[in-house]
């Protein structure tokens, strides 16, 4: 069984899906989805520790050597963004009980919720597992239209709105990455990412190639939420139950990031995408520009989801401007914190779902001495606030760290000023809701009786992230250093 | 002027994506958006076919008697854009039936402005 | 439409064909156009004939929803466990040369399973989705 | 063709469907003359047969009449003209229509042409590359259409959308 490892860790997700449809029963279908998730996560940490000892696996799919056939390849960098996703998936998995059956209780069918739960799972893990790039298209697909789905099942009448303007602009952007893909087998006529690699050699500087590259380019960025094409990210984070808002805020966007590291390091090479495309001329200004505005602009959120999700908009920034250094600092910067910011926001977005549960509104008003009516969940916020804005023995400390290296190692210390300035922006939107939390008195409770903390069941997911945001803050060696041997084969740096 | 024929069809088949694309980003209608977007769709997979043929092919069914054979494989992607594109629709159409139960309307303008006044 | 008589004959005659139609593209598929995907619509599109012209609640009783969702989840099962006993046999995922022993004929079965996988899906998903949208036009 | 596209911006959603599937129609009908005759059945039980009749149910569940634009598309038709230009410059590098020279021609495709029929001995070249030199991608495909008849099974689940109504009023 160890040599399918790569399949299964996507099959599984796969396979439970229309299980969970025939199962129907409720609890036996929670339960049999916390499982499956689970055992997804060990699959990848398997994978992850294979990857270390045998180095870049590849799996035949069909049994058909690549190009003709469809490859999974597995190596640090996906086996890495693989156990972030399998990772979030069975946390968010074992604390959504107790949050849907609050957050949806119109729902009978609670079994649907499920299967588009681990459909949109397979999806991600997909996109992430494979070396094929119509593939990615197929899967980036599942992911997308579970999504749409997902988002729609909040209680606001606005989630479908914004479900429908997600639908529209996702389903814009993957035609567009059609598009690329389309140009790039027309020159290449391959699918095969490494394989493409080698066919672009004589063809690279064409105009069919360069088109390519930026339709994929403008696609890829829709789905990750760049700045300015971060349109629908708000609402559809802000209006999501805060189930799916965890899910998507912290695997979504950074498996989006992952394809786009892939595609300019793999298929393109780097100094194609920086040396003669001038890459970063576009990518570190808009990084930039995006960081400071949507920090800017989630300063004055009242509702603190929506705040979340413009933080989100900036952190985006932040990986893209790792990845703009085109150096081993930089993209160690950038894949780090794109785990490190998984488990962040994942964390903050469980503490809001809590206090949705208790509250009803994560209005700030709503908020109003929550600190001594749901100690746990407001501690849990205040740490994972902490490290969004990168304090010391927090992880989002270690990815500021080699950000502002790359920078300086550069000579660009206006950029590095930047990052620390946008730290100060992510400090002042966190200290509005301590200082509402901690320091105003409790709102006059209207008879309903006093608001008490989150369930255990509930808390424990989200300190279990709260401590690997400290674990993972104070010892290094395991994210960091995966991070800098994936950036350093990403870069050829490395044998 | 050969050259030019033979990138005629890509042209055309560009035109038609850009109607689509424009009836996509232009109009308010939430239906009218889905089907710009079949239609977005649609030519995108026309440019992906117009790819897979060979000058005096036939369609790629062995069959006594021809040597020449189109290329298959775009028209496999394709099979499987167009499922893809169907399933989106139908998602999308969806939806507008449930925004149009609650806000009594299909034009974003008129979403919008409920939303606000909200 | 429920009392013109011209469709409801046309109906009558056009659907048994068009469902053996399906059947036909679905099992044709190795040898002609066609396949799963195909046939799935085709028959998909005469239950919806069925529906259209007679009436929906006449036809969820030929045809239950409750049968419709079970199809959803065979095909892909189907699917999936071609490629799961491919795996079991000893090749990779959804290799079906191993499935038999003569490396052709493993093709052919999987090919012919694979695509009956998808035909079921497809045909439950389309049928589902059509009486979602016919409840939502009756209440 | 592109006659059709105009008509499609008729300001009656109704007759835009109908516009909307001839379209597909022509569109399956161009891809039969170049030779994809499996694709050109499926666009054209897909895109003129089951989209159409989704878009017209919905249309009778909701309106059929577009209302007039409130702004001038000004901003929109310059993004368009643009994107079509990069595309237009995309193409001037591109292989001409049809030349058996091309890369298309020459890489990963021959493969299929001249082995599968010893490999798999399937006449149909479509159905071998789709179920079984590409049967993951297909199998992907399946994955995709179960997920939209889920989602539609959400969205307009029947039980579910009574509650949605009664609970409204407490909101």
């Amino acid at each position: 069984m160890e040599e399918h490892l790569p399949v299964l860790v996507v099959l599984v997700p796969m396979l439970a899906a229309p299980l969970c449809l025939l199962l129907r029963h409720r609890t036996a279908v929670t339960g049999f989805a916390i499982a499956v998730a689970w055992l997804t996560f060990a699959i990848s940490v398997l994978l992850l520790l294979r990857v270390l000892d045998q180095g870049v696996i590849s799996y035949e799919l069909g049994g058909w050597p690549p190009p003709w056939g469809i490859e999974y390849r597995i190596d640090l960098l996906n086996a890495f963004v693989l156990i972030l996703v399998a990772g979030i998936g069975a946390i968010v998995a074992t604390w959504s009980p107790a949050s849907i059956s609050v957050e949806l209780p119109r729902y009978e069918r609670h079994y649907l919720f499920y299967t588009a739960y681990l459909l949109c799972l397979t999806g991600l893990l997909g996109i992430t597992a494979t070396g094929d790039l119509f593939n990615v298209f197929v899967f980036l697909e599942i992911s997308a239209l579970s999504s749409y789905v997902l988002i729609s099942m909040g209680q606001d009448r606005r989630a479908l709105t914004s479900a429908y303007q997600y639908l529209i602009m996702g389903t814009l952007g993957a035609t567009f990455i059609l598009i690329g893909i389309g140009l790039l087998y027309i020159m290449t006529g391959t699918l095969n990412m490494a394989d493409m690699a080698v066919q672009l050699e004589g063809v690279r500087d064409t105009r069919t190639v360069l088109v390519a590259f930026g339709f994929f380019v403008v696609g890829i960025s829709v789905k990750m939420a760049l700045f300015p094409l971060h349109l629908w990210l708000p609402n559809a984070y802000a209006y999501a139950p805060s189930v799916v808002t965890a899910f998507l805020a912290a695997t979504a966007t950074k498996v989006s990031v992952y394809i786009l590291l892939r595609f300019f390091f793999t298929v393109f090479g780097h100094e194609f995408a920086f040396g003669s495309m001038r890459l970063w001329v576009f990518l570190m200004p808009l990084a930039l520009i995006g960081i400071v505005t949507a920090s800017l602009v989630a300063i004055f959120q009242n509702n603190i989801k929506r705040m979340l999700a413009y933080s989100s908009v900036a952190q985006i920034g932040y990986m893209v401007l790792g990845i703009s250094f085109a150096s081993v600092n930089g993209l160690t910067g950038g894949i780090v914190h794109l785990f490190n910011h998984g488990l962040m926001k994942c964390a903050l977005f469980l503490a809001m779902g809590c206090i949705v549960m208790r509250c009803g509104s994560v209005h700030i008003d709503e908020m109003r001495g929550l600190g001594r009516r749901m100690p746990w969940t407001m501690a849990a916020f205040v740490a994972a606030g902490l490290s969004l804005i990168g304090v010391p023995l927090t992880v989002g400390f270690i990815s500021k760290w080699y950000l502002v290296l790359a920078a300086l190692e550069q000579g660009l210390w206006p950029v590095a000023a930047l990052v620390l300035l946008s730290s100060l922006l992510a400090a002042v939107y966190v200290w509005r809701v301590v200082e509402v939390a901690y320091f105003h008195e409790p709102r006059a409770v209207d008879g309903e009786g006093a608001i008490t903390d989150a369930p255990l069941s509930l808390l424990l997911p989200m300190w279990a992230l709260v401590i690997a945001i400290f674990y993972f803050g104070i010892s290094t060696e395991a994210t960091a250093g995966i991070a800098r041997m994936a950036a350093e084969s990403l870069l050829g740096t490395s044998p | 002027m050969a050259d030019v024929l033979g990138l005629y069809n890509y042209w055309v088949v560009i035109v038609l994506m850009m109607t689509g694309f424009y009836i996509v980003v232009a109009r308010d209608n939430l239906i009218k958006k889905i089907i710009g977007l079949s239609i977005f769709q649609t030519s995108v997979f026309l440019l992906f076919i117009t790819v897979g043929k060979v000058e005096g092919g036939t369609a790629p069914i062995l069959a006594e008697g021809f040597d020449v054979y189109s290329n298959p494989l775009p028209g496999v992607l394709i099979l499987t854009a167009i499922v893809v594109g169907v399933a989106t629709t139908a998602v999308a159409l969806g939806l507008v039936v449930r925004i149009n139960e609650e806000y009594g309307t299909i034009e974003e303008g008129e979403i919008h402005v409920q939303d606000v006044e909200a | 439409m429920k009392r013109q008589s011209i469709p409801r004959v046309a109906a009558k005659l056009l659907i048994p064909y068009i469902l053996l139609y399906a059947f036909y593209v679905q099992w044709h598929g190795d040898y002609g156009p066609g396949g799963g995907f195909q046939a799935g619509v085709i028959f998909a599109a005469g239950v919806i004939l069925y529906a259209i012209v007679f009436d929906l609640r006449a036809c969820q009783r030929a045809l239950s929803p409750r049968i419709i969702h079970l199809l959803m989840p065979l095909g892909l099962l189907l699917y999936i466990g071609v490629g799961v006993a491919a795996m079991l046999k000893g090749g990779t995922f959804l290799n079906y040369s191993v499935l038999e022993h003569d490396p052709v004929h493993g093709q052919h079965l999987g090919i012919l399973l694979v695509e009956l996988g998808v035909g079921t899906t497809v045909a439950g998903v389309m049928i589902s989705i059509f009486y979602s949208f016919g409840e939502t036009v009756r209440s | 063709m592109a006659t059709a596209v105009r008509i499609a911006r008729l300001r009656g959603l109704f007759s835009a469907a109908i516009v909307a599937g001839i379209y597909s129609l022509l569109g399956a009908c161009w891809m039969s003359v170049l030779d994809q005759p499996d694709v050109a059945f499926t666009e054209a039980s897909v895109g003129a047969g089951i989209s159409t009749v989704l878009i017209l149910v919905t249309l009778s569940l909701t309106t059929s009449e577009e209302k007039e634009p409130e702004h001038t598309p000004l901003l929109p038709l310059i993004v368009i003209l643009i994107t079509g230009a990069v595309l237009v410059y995309g193409t001037i590098d591109m292989p001409r229509l049809g030349d058996p020279d091309n890369q298309v021609h020459r890489h990963v495709a021959p493969r299929y042409i001249n082995e599968s029929p010893h490999e798999v001995e399937v006449p149909n070249l479509v159905t071998a590359v789709l179920a079984s030199y590409r049967g993951y991608d297909t199998l992907g495909e399946t994955a995709v259409i179960f997920t939209a008849g889920i989602g539609v099974l959400i969205l307009l689940g029947g039980a579910r959308r009574r509650r949605w109504v009664a609970g409204e009023d407490r909101e």
